[in-house]
This record gives structure tokens, C-alpha cells and sequence, in this order.
């Protein structure tokens, strides 16, 4: 009985890498996309794949790509940077995809970009932040905000239109906590505000009073804590439990339905620097907001909107100019104010990073809402032009 | 016939220790197993009891199969085994020892009565009944040991090399003990390297070699026989 | 102080919690049963589940989450851990470790990868002074640890099964012998060991407002500093590490030289420990 | 032509495998189970990462250090060992992971929680090698452990660790000075899972303390157990089996890590021995297939 349990098994492994041969495919435009299904990170990794094939149905609905329809190929990468590099060199040579798109955190993003930028096919990372990810050549590119974009803006928003003075900050410690940090404290001091506390804390993370307690002790105008919606809901409730009575304020790892569920009316007032704005009128976004709900009962977050626009940003640029690498990479660098976006108009691309303006939003009744919007070039461009274009 | 082992092989990781042993043990009898280390004494009344699986033949108790029984509900019907080297629960006082046994039992016969049998045989165990068992010395350990095994009113009691590790004062007390025990209609199997005291008490023997048995009759024959003598007694 | 005490001492409550389940299996089968945490997220999306489509009552939730726990422990020791008690120990250790994997998966698979809200309304005690604040859910969770050590104190020393327990947890085999019938012992240790720990799930998932697939992998590397900490099978060893390690973790995060996270500082103290005493604070 | 995929899957297998080697000689040889291996994985990669981007070496310049390196680290957090055992030695070891990866993660001289980026392919000649040459190097290094491997279980020394390993008493009995030969199991384990470690900065580019995290070293211990402790075919198997394994059942993307979760365990409650270890599974087949070809040979 165990022998032939085994051998049942054995066979089973073969079958099943007999049966992974690709069936002949018919004639499309296919971009591939990597994300988390599985793991940690499995929550954005579904946000982000679901929002793409939305995308991906909006586009093929209205015309597809010349013509042919857009396919959308997907693999589970894990959040492993090994996997994510082996993936990606599959989409390329396997299934030939004209563009790849990472929907996955910086780490299997940054490896994906290098194996991309070696085979010269255009790569777009999502809501991945890490600097190095454009870095790694021309044909890498970003939608999501840069962060030291997005913690300028926090920045900005937390010493010049709430003038705060006394900043405590409590960061998650990843790429995405700790350059967001670098960039609004930068900001926050030369604008005349003070860091009364600092202190890293890990991914995955639940216990936060005894930071928050010592927070109090320094008493700050605002308390500034880039992380994801998981940690951050812990932080906000407790702070409140705490007797925290100081400004919060987060960034767009926040900007989910998922946040205010889990802290519940501790979210109230807390600030978030994002760039989908749920007010907003725009047909596109609207269409997204709904669309996503319609498709998965839940509501729409930040890195569903970032994974939406990669596809439709890249379904215009192969509408415009084919599916050659070199031309891709000549139009994106030219793109100005793209509107067919979930989140705010992309204005530009600077240094391979997506510019767009930047809201502030507020957590009020259970609900985000649009507070201040940021246009000034001088804040939200990845390098200010000089002159003031 | 009280037990019965017929045929009976047992396996360890597909190394064979017993081949085909055949044996029985009648009511109120004693009955001795000899032979050296190693020869699968021990493996056999683990067989018996039920912790080593048996890979081939029966064992029937009361008439009953109870090839598959579990070790617990021979213990149920009237099975005592005591492990060599005395073992006992080392954490547990003498009294939880002795009470655990009894309450494993205690629909069946009277759990006073038992504790008065075991302690007039071990006066010992009631001076020290608060006492961790893991204190106790060695030879009040072994008397725990046939003590706790007594609770349970067996009508068969397996007692895996009752001498070893004890003073030899120590030794023909416990042998009286437990020709004794034959008053209360308790059979016995033991298995003993002490091959003349052993005799000395038992009916019967067995002698096992390389896990077959090669040579069995009463206690007198086996003493009068030239193996034994020259294997065993040193003669 | 009394705060950051107080509140580190709820935490260890859910340590504690978890480490008891794990340090009764350990106890008795010598395995380090890795796949506890499962249970632990399973009392979770049970108990929310419960929640949310059978009653509102956080009580029957609690209990019925517990005892779905009890259950698939006592199902998992009879499919994966049974079967590889004669092996060499390593196996039981991967064994429950693909369980672990495959259990996060099916969560994952069968309630979606969001975190869940945990939205029970209850009453219970709370204490509100300007200086010292116990709110309604770490009440409930130090009382709910309190209550069933004490139990779990009692059934161990005042009752027969506990005597027969630990006669198991001494010598198997002769508990076998003696006409214990060990496999009902197992299942029983497991029955409470997983319905402690699906408890500690459904508390934290309370306390944290938050019910997601990999819940349990934190707490059940914590778990294996709290039974190491404690002594290995111990009890009142892992309710008492438990608690000391989330003090311990609470007051040393606050010094800036341990600038490390709290698994890391956790399992330094445990190595540390293990150098002066290599079998543990209150081994044996 | 899916070759660069295959290739790169290969290259990833390779070096897991000669990390797998190196865990077999302190898991399967002495019985220390490490559940932290990983942690001696990011050492070598972290060192390697480090010798490149701050000090400006080579792959060729570099790797002999961090080899070095990676051994007396290895040592040295094999110390505990000598202390504690068992059951406490595996908690230890998934301490010793945790502690790498925090301090990797809080130290901002380790890269922090940026990573290390720029781990550039190795050159020869002053010309950069491809993916080919990439997975070529990793498979001699590969081969190369595979040959040291087979020559030390030729050797007195794994026999000493083996009697380390089944009873400690009983080899010091013998004459055998088991703390040297733990340390040496250390030492030699931590070389190779350095050697891997350093193949595998190299060939993502970048380093993450996320990249090793404890789900890792479960991995690697299952790579061994499945394959078969204790025995070299074992461990290579284990490692691309393992590996690959995932890759195959991309077509049940959603439901892959279940299955796979549940396999492991199903397999290794099976097969303790592992499917190529002694008396497994593959290894009784095979067994059997060179009986009947020896037994077909002498009828002829």
C-alpha cells in the first residue's frame, strides 16, 4: 500500500510536468505580470493580478491593442527573488510577452528588472519603492510614486500645512518604511520641525504599546509611521488606546478598505499621502472603484490601482507604437499628463518614475476622503525642473 | 492453558529476534525463560505484552486471541508486566504509583485489599509512601515495581530480569516474594540470568538461543540437563 | 512603567497560551509540533466565521473555535503524527512543517488572502485611570489564562486522568503496560494542547482586530523560545517563560543599544540562556 | 525556445543542491538538524555582497575570502552545539536565523532593509559571462562539491561523525574527540552553504534580509529529509526535486503550495529515509533494476 501510494506519487510529478507543455496559443498582444499569490504578501498580490485583468478586460472590451486581443499572462512568484528572476526570463522567452510587469514587493521586483533589462524587454514595477528598481537600466520603468516623492509630500504636508513642530516617527523596517522615512524626515528638517523619536520595527509586527507609550512620553505635534494597512491599523488602534492625542499620519501602504475595517473608528482623522483619490469624479477612476468591487466583493485598495494603471499605461503605449522593445522604451520617456488612470493623471515620467500630483487624504466617518492636493513641481517631481515648467 | 504462544516471530527494522517460538503457561504455575543477552528473552514478553508487534503467530490468553490486543487491554485482563531494572514513574510519589495502578482497575476487585497484600509483602513501601519513586533505592524500586504490578490483581505476571542490578541478599528475597505470590493464584513467567535461583522457584523452563527455543521440560530436567549445566550453571 | 508592564504581560498571556499546547505534546511525544500554529489560525477564521453567520456572542464563538481547534488536533495527531512516531525525529518535525505550509494555503484558499476584522461585541471588566488602562479585551485575556491554568493545574495534579497523564509523560511504555490506554491519553493531550491554542487564536484575533492566513508563524517561533525558556514539558515552566519573555522583549525593545526586532531578541535571550543553562530556565 | 528559463531553474537548483551538500554533512553525518540554515546561506551571500560592493573585489577575488569567512562564522556559530543538543539544538539553530536576519535588517552597514544592489556576473577575461555561463560555473562548483563530498565520505572522518551523530558517549568512548568533529561538521557545512550562498547573490544581483528567512531553512531541511539524509544522491535529488517540484504544477497556480505542503508531509511520513536515502523508495527500484541486470549478465 505505502509502495504504491509512492510510486502513485512519482507518476503524478511526471504527469503533471507533461501536462505543463503551453497549448498552442492563438494570435494576441501578451504582457506578463508577476505577483505574490502565495505567501506573505499573497493580499497584494491578488489586489494587484485582479485589478490587471481588469484592466486587461476594460482594454480588449474597447478595441484590444490594434486589433489583437491583450493577453494577460501571470505567474505566482512568492515574493522570492529567485523565483521572480526564473519567471521572468519563462514570460520572455516562453510566452513572449512585449512587456513585463512586476506586481510583487522590491526585493523579486529588483531581480526581475535586472533579468529585463539584460533581454532588453521593457519592465514597469507597480507599487514596488525601492530606488534601485529603475536603476537598473533604461528599460525599467515605475508607476507607482517614488518614494522619496511620497515622503516629501508627507513631508511637506506634516511641518508647512499642519505645522508641526515635534515629529515622532516609527518605521517598518523594509525598503518601502525606510525610504519613506528618509525622505520626509529630510524634509520635515529643513523645514523647521524637530524628530523627537525614531524607532525601526519588523514586517509582520502586532505588539506597538510599548513604542507607542514611550511615543507619549516625548509628546509630539504628529506621529509619522510609513508601513503597510496590516501593522498600521494595529498602530493607529493602539495609539488610541494608549491615549496618544497627537496628529497620524501614513502613506499609501494605508490606502486600503482593509485599513479602516481593521482599526475601526481609531482610523478617524488619521492623514494619508496616496494618489487615488476616492472623490474623485474621474471617469476612469470611477470605472476602477466600481469594476473592482463588481469583480471581488471587496473594495478597491492602493495597489489594485497601481497594478490597473501598468496595464492600461502599457496597453497605450502598444497601441501607439507596437510591440518593439526600443520604441516602447522612445515613447514612455515621452508620455505627458496620461489620464486614462485609475489614480491621479500621470504628468510625467522623470528619471523612469511616474510624476503625478499627490493628494493628502483624511480618514473621516469611516472613509477616506480628499483633503489637499499637491501640484507644486518643486514637491512632487522626482528632481524639480529648473525655471518651474 | 492461561497463555498460550504459538509460532510467534517478532521483527525489529526487518532484523528477525524471535523464530517460531512456541510456549505456554499453565495455571498457577512458574514458569522460567533462561538463556543469554541478547537471546530475545526480554522482546519476548514484550511480544507477549502487546509494546512489540508481533510479525507472525498468535498469542492467546484465557482461551482468548489476543494477538492484537493493545498493551493497556491485556492489562485489562489480567496481564502484569514488569520491565527490567525496575522501572517505575520516577516523578510520581510511591502512593501515585501504587494508586494509579489501582484506579486503572478499580471495578474490579477491592483496591484495600491489594494494598494490604503488597504492603505485607514490601513493609518497606509503606514507610515511604510521600517519597518520589525516582528516589528510592534499587532494590525498593524493583519492590515498587512487582508492587504496582500486584495492584492490578493479575492472574499473569511477565517479570523481566528481577535480579538484575540487586544485592544478592536482595535477590533470594525477592525470589521467596514471588513464590509466594503462587498462594494468591497468580502464574508467573520470568526471565532470569540467575539460572539456579530461577529454577529453584519455577515449574518449568525454557531455554532460548538466538531467538528459538532449543530446550524446555520441568525445573529438575533442566538442571540435570549437560547444556544448561555447562551454558548456564558453569558446571 | 506599570503600563508597558501591563501590557507586556498580556502579551506573554497569548505566548503562554500557545507554549502550553506545544510543551503538552512535547511532553508526552518528544515532537516539536510545528504545525500548532495551524490550529491557532484555524481557531481564528473558526471562531470568526462563527461570528459572523451563527451568533454575535463572542463566548460561543470562543468555544466553538476552540473545539473545531480540539478536534483537527486531535485528527492531525492520528494522520501525520501517529504514523511517524518510530521514525527518526526529524520526520514528525517536516511532517508537521508541510502541514503548516498547506494549512496557510487552505486559509488563504478558502477565505482569501485580506485580513479579516474580528468585530465581536462583549462585556466585560475594564479599568480606566489616567495612569493605568486594562481595557475590556486584556481583562478577558489575563482572566481567560488565569482560568485555564487553573484548570489545567487541577485536572493535572487533583485528578486520576491527570495522574495517568503524567505517568505518560514519564514512561510510555510502561503506562502502556499498566493498562493505560495511552492512545485516549494522546488524543486528550492534544484535545486540550489544540483547543488552548485555537483559543489563544480567537483572543488574539480579538485583541489585534485582524484574522489572516499567516497569523500563527509569528507566534509559533515565540512559542518555541517559550518552551525552551520554560523547560521542555513543562507546564508552569511555559506559562511563567511566557510571560517573562514578553517583558523581557517589551522593556529591552525600548533600550536603543538592542536596536533589533522582537524575534531576534527573543531568540538571543533564548541562546543565551541555553549557554548557562543547556536545559532551559526551569528544566529538568 | 524556453532554454534561459530552463537554465536559470537549473542554476537555482545547482546551487540549493550544494547547499543541501553542506547541510548533509552536519544534518545527516553528526544528526546536529539545523533548521537554520539559511542564516550560514546569507552569510555567504551577505559577505560576498559586501567584499563586492564596498570593497570593489571581483567574483574570482572575492570568493576565496568569503569561503574563509564563511567557515570561521560557521565555527563560531556552531559554538552552542557544544553546549546543547538535541531538541535544543534545533530551537537554537532557528535562533541563530532569526538573529542573522535581524541583524542584517537593523544594521545599516549590512545594506539594512535596502538590500545590497549591484552584485554584478562574474567576468572572465574582462568579458561578462551570460545566463550559459552563469549556470556553467554553478554546475562545476556543483560537480566539484559532489567530488569533495564523495571523497570525505570516503574518509575516517565521516565515520566519526557518523558515531558522533548515533551516540555521542559511546564515540568518545572510542577515542573519538566529538567536539572537534561537530566543529569540523560546522565548518565544512558552512563552506558549502557559503559557496551557495555567494553563487545565488551573484546570480539575483541583489540581497534582502528577507531573502533568508526561517520558511527557507524549513525548506532546506526538506530538501535533505525528502531526498534522503545522509546520502550525497539524496541530497542533490532532494534539492532539484524540491525545487523544480513547484515549477512543475504552475498549472494549478493557485493551489500549488498546498499541494505541495501536503506532499511533503505525506512523502516524508512514508519515506523517513527519503525517496533516494537508504532503503527509500528510488533507491530500492534502482537496487533492484542492477540486481536483475547482474542476475541477467550471469545467465548469459
Amino acid at each position: 500500500m505505502r509502495r504504491f501510494l509512492c510510486i502513485v506519487m512519482v507518476l503524478m510529478f511526471v504527469l503533471c510536468g507533461l501536462l505543463s507543455v503551453d497549448a498552442m496559443a492563438q494570435e494576441t498582444v501578451k504582457i506578463g505580470f508577476i505577483t505574490p499569490l502565495t505567501g506573505f504578501a499573497a493580499a497584494d498580490g491578488y489586489s494587484s493580478l485582479e485589478s490587471a485583468k481588469l484592466a486587461v478586460d476594460y482594454v480588449n472590451e474597447h478595441g484590444g491593442i490594434n486589433g489583437k486581443k491583450l493577453e494577460l499572462i501571470s505567474y505566482d512568484d512568492g515574493c522570492q527573488p529567485d523565483q521572480a528572476s526564473a519567471l521572468t526570463r519563462k514570460l520572455i522567452e516562453n510566452d513572449k510577452v512585449a512587456v513585463v510587469i512586476s506586481g510583487s514587493y522590491s526585493s523579486p521586483s529588483r531581480a526581475a528588472a535586472v533579468i529585463c533589462q539584460q533581454a532588453k524587454v521593457p519592465f514597469t514595477s507597480t507599487y514596488a519603492v525601492h530606488p534601485s528598481i529603475v536603476e537598473a537600466g533604461e528599460y525599467c520603468h515605475r508607476i507607482g510614486m517614488a518614494a522619496p516623492i511620497q515622503g516629501r509630500v508627507g513631508g511637506y504636508f506634516a511641518a508647512r500645512e499642519l505645522g508641526a513642530k515635534r515629529i515622532a516617527l516609527l518605521i517598518m523596517n523594509n525598503d518601502f518604511g525606510v525610504s519613506l522615512a528618509e525622505a520626509f524626515k529630510e524634509t520635515a528638517l529643513k523645514l523647521g520641525a524637530e524628530i523627537v523619536y525614531e524607532k525601526k520595527y519588523p514586517l509582520g509586527e502586532t505588539e506597538f504599546r510599548s513604542y507607542l507609550n514611550a511615543i507619549k512620553a516625548a509628546d509630539p505635534d504628529l506621529l509619522y509611521a510609513p508601513g503597510y494597512y496590516n501593522e498600521a491599523a494595529n498602530i493607529v488602534s493602539q495609539a488610541r488606546e494608549v491615549g496618544l492625542r497627537c496628529w497620524l499620519m501614513g502613506d499609501e501602504g494605508y490606502d486600503s478598505p482593509k485599513f479602516i475595517e481593521l482599526a475601526k473608528t481609531a482610523a478617524n482623522g488619521v492623514f494619508i499621502t496616496t494618489d487615488l483619490n476616492r472623490d474623485s469624479d474621474r471617469p476612469m477612476t470611477r470605472y476602477f472603484l466600481e469594476k473592482y468591487k463588481e469583480r471581488t466583493n471587496i473594495d478597491a485598495d492602493m495597489v489594485g490601482a497601481s497594478g490597473f494603471d501598468a496595464v492600461m499605461l502599457v496597453s497605450h503605449i502598444l497601441n501607439k507604437v507596437g510591440t518593439k522593445a526600443d520604441d516602447i522604451i522612445r515613447y514612455w520617456d515621452t508620455i505627458e499628463n496620461f489620464e486614462d488612470c485609475a489614480t491621479g493623471p500621470i504628468i510625467t515620467f522623470q528619471e523612469r518614475s511616474a510624476i503625478r500630483p499627490m493628494d493628502i487624504q483624511i480618514v473621516l466617518n469611516n472613509q477616506f476622503r480628499y483633503f489637499y492636493r499637491y501640484y507644486e513641481p518643486e514637491i512632487i517631481y522626482l528632481n524639480p525642473p529648473s525655471g518651474g515648467k | 492453558m492461561l497463555l498460550n504462544v504459538q509460532d510467534v516471530e517478532i521483527a525489529y527494522n526487518r532484523i528477525k529476534v524471535l523464530w517460531g517460538v512456541t510456549l505456554c503457561v499453565g495455571e498457577g504455575e512458574i514458569v522460567s525463560l533462561l538463556g543469554a543477552n541478547g537471546a530475545g528473552k526480554s522482546t519476548l514478553l514484550k511480544g507477549i505484552m502487546g509494546i512489540a508487534p508481533l510479525h507472525r503467530g498468535s498469542i492467546s490468553f484465557l482461551e482468548k486471541d489476543v494477538s492484537k490486543k493493545r498493551p493497556w487491554e491485556k492489562a485489562k485482563m489480567g496481564v502484569a508486566y514488569i520491565p527490567e531494572g525496575g522501572r517505575v514513574f520516577p516523578d510520581l510519589t510511591v502512593e501515585e504509583n501504587l494508586m494509579l495502578i489501582a484506579s486503572l482497575h478499580k471495578e474490579a476487585f477491592d483496591v484495600k485489599e491489594n494494598l494490604d497484600l503488597v504492603y505485607s509483602l514490601f513493609p518497606v513501601l509503606k514507610e515511604r509512601l510521600q517519597q518520589k519513586a525516582g528516589t528510592l533505592s534499587g532494590g525498593e524500586r524493583q519492590m515498587l515495581a512487582i508492587g504496582r504490578a500486584l495492584m492490578s490483581k493479575p492472574k499473569l505476571l511477565l517479570i523481566d530480569e528481577v535480579s538484575m542490578g540487586l544485592m544478592p541478599k536482595l535477590v533470594s528475597e525477592v525470589f521467596n516474594t514471588l513464590s509466594l505470590l503462587k498462594e494468591y493464584g497468580i502464574s508467573i513467567l520470568l526471565t532470569e540470568q540467575n539460572v539456579p535461583e530461577a529454577l529453584a522457584i519455577s515449574d518449568r523452563g525454557y531455554v532460548l538461543e538466538n531467538g528459538r527455543i532449543t530446550i524446555s521440560g520441568n525445573s529438575e530436567e533442566l538442571l540435570g540437563n549437560e547444556m544448561v549445566k555447562t551454558s548456564f550453571l558453569g558446571l | 512603567m506599570l503600563q508597558v508592564l501591563l501590557d507586556a504581560i498580556v502579551l506573554g498571556c497569548s505566548y503562554a497560551l500557545m507554549a502550553v499546547g506545544l510543551n503538552m505534546v512535547y511532553g508526552l511525544l518528544r515532537i516539536i509540533h510545528v504545525a500548532h500554529a495551524a490550529l491557532y489560525t484555524l481557531g481564528a477564521y473558526v471562531g470568526l466565521y462563527c461570528l459572523l453567520n451563527l451568533s454575535q456572542s463572542l463566548w460561543i464563538s470562543l468555544f466553538v473555535g476552540a473545539l473545531f481547534s480540539a478536534i483537527v488536533g486531535v485528527l492531525m495527531y492520528r494522520i501525520i503524527y501517529s504514523p511517524a512516531l518510530t521514525a527518526p525525529r526529524y520526520v514528525p518535525l517536516i511532517a508537521g512543517a508541510g502541514v503548516f505550509i498547506a494549512s496557510q494555503e487552505l486559509f488563504r484558499l478558502l477565505a482569501g488572502p485580506y485580513p479579516y476584522s474580528f468585530d465581536a461585541h462583549f462585556q466585560f471588566l475594564s479599568i480606566m485611570t489616567p495612569n493605568l488602562r486594562v481595557t475590556e479585551t486584556q481583562m478577558l485575556m489575563i482572566t481567560f489564562m488565569v482560568v485555564a491554568f487553573l484548570c489545567l493545574f487541577i485536572l493535572i495534579n487533583k485528578t486520576n486522568l491527570g495522574l495517568m497523564w503524567r505517568a505518560c509523560t514519564q514512561d510510555m511504555e510502561l503506562a502502556a503496560s499498566s493498562g493505560i490506554n495511552i492512545n485516549l491519553i494522546i488524543a486528550i493531550n492534544f484535545m486540550i494542547g489544540s483547543a488552548l491554542a485555537g483559543s489563544a487564536g480567537i483572543l488574539m484575533a480579538l485583541y489585534r482586530n485582524s484574522v489572516f492566513p499567516t497569523m500563527g508563524a509569528m507566534v509559533s517561533y515565540k512559542a518555541f523560545v517559550v518552551i525552551v525558556l520554560g523547560g521542555f514539558g513543562s507546564i508552569p515552566g511555559a506559562a511563567i517563560a511566557g510571560i517573562i519573555l514578553a517583558i523581557a522583549e517589551s522593556f529591552l525593545g525600548m533600550v536603543p543599544i538592542f536596536n533589533l526586532p522582537r524575534e531576534a531578541i527573543a531568540f538571543l535571550v533564548m541562546i543565551l540562556v541555553l549557554m548557562f543553562k543547556p536545559k532551559g530556565l526551569f528544566g529538568r | 525556445m524556453t532554454f534561459g528559463y530552463i537554465l536559470s531553474i537549473a542554476t537555482f537548483a545547482s546551487i540549493y543542491a550544494i547547499l543541501i551538500l553542506g547541510l548533509n554533512i552536519l544534518t545527516g553525518y553528526t544528526k546536529q538538524v539545523s533548521l537554520g540554515h539559511a542564516a550560514f546561506f546569507a552569510i555567504g551571500a551577505y559577505t560576498q555582497a559586501l567584499l563586492i560592493t564596498k570593497a570593489g573585489l571581483t567574483f574570482w577575488s572575492a570568493l576565496p575570502l568569503t569561503i574563509l569567512l564563511s567557515m570561521i562564522i560557521g565555527v563560531v556559530m556552531g559554538l552552542p552545539s557544544l553546549r546543547v543538543s538535541d531538541d535544543f539544538l534545533v530551537l537554537t539553530t532557528i535562533g541563530l536565523n532569526f538573529i542573522v536576519m535581524g541583524i542584517t535588517e537593523y544594521f545599516d552597514f549590512f545594506g539594512g532593509a535596502m538590500g545590497i544592489i549591484g552584485i554584478t556576473m562574474p567576468t572572465i577575461g574582462g568579458k561578462s559571462i551570460g545566463t550559459t555561463g552563469y549556470f556553467l560555473i554553478t554546475l562545476s562548483f556543483l560537480l566539484l562539491t559532489i567530488c569533495i563530498c564523495y571523497l570525505f565520505s570516503k574518509t575516517w572522518g565521516r565515520l566519526a561523525m557518523e558515531a558522533t551523530g548515533e551516540d555521542e558517549d559511546a564515540a568518545q568512548s572510542l577515542g573519538i574527540n566529538t567536539s572537534i568533529y561537530k566543529m569540523y561538521a560546522f565548518a565544512l557545512s558552512s563552506t558549502f552553504t557559503g559557496l551557495a550562498g555567494v553563487l545565488w547573490a551573484h546570480s539575483i544581483g541583489s540581497v534582502f534580509p528577507r531573502n533568508f528567512s526561517f520558511e527557507m531553512s524549513v525548506l532546506f531541511l526538506s530538501m535533505l529529509v525528502f531526498g534522503g539524509l545522509g546520502t550525497i544522491r539524496g541530497a542533490v535529488f532532494g534539492a532539484f526535486v524540491l525545487y523544480i517540484l513547484p515549477e512543475f504544477f504552475r498549472f494549478i497556480e493557485n493551489y500549488r503550495m498546498l499541494v505541495y505542503g501536503g506532499m511533503l508531509a505525506m512523502i516524508v511520513i512514508l519515506q523517513p529515509n527519503g525517496i533516494l536515502g537508504r532503503g527509500g523508495l528510488l533507491d530500492r527500484c534502482i537496487l533492484r533494476l542492477v540486481k536483475k541486470k547482474a542476475e541477467t549478465q550471469e545467465i548469459s
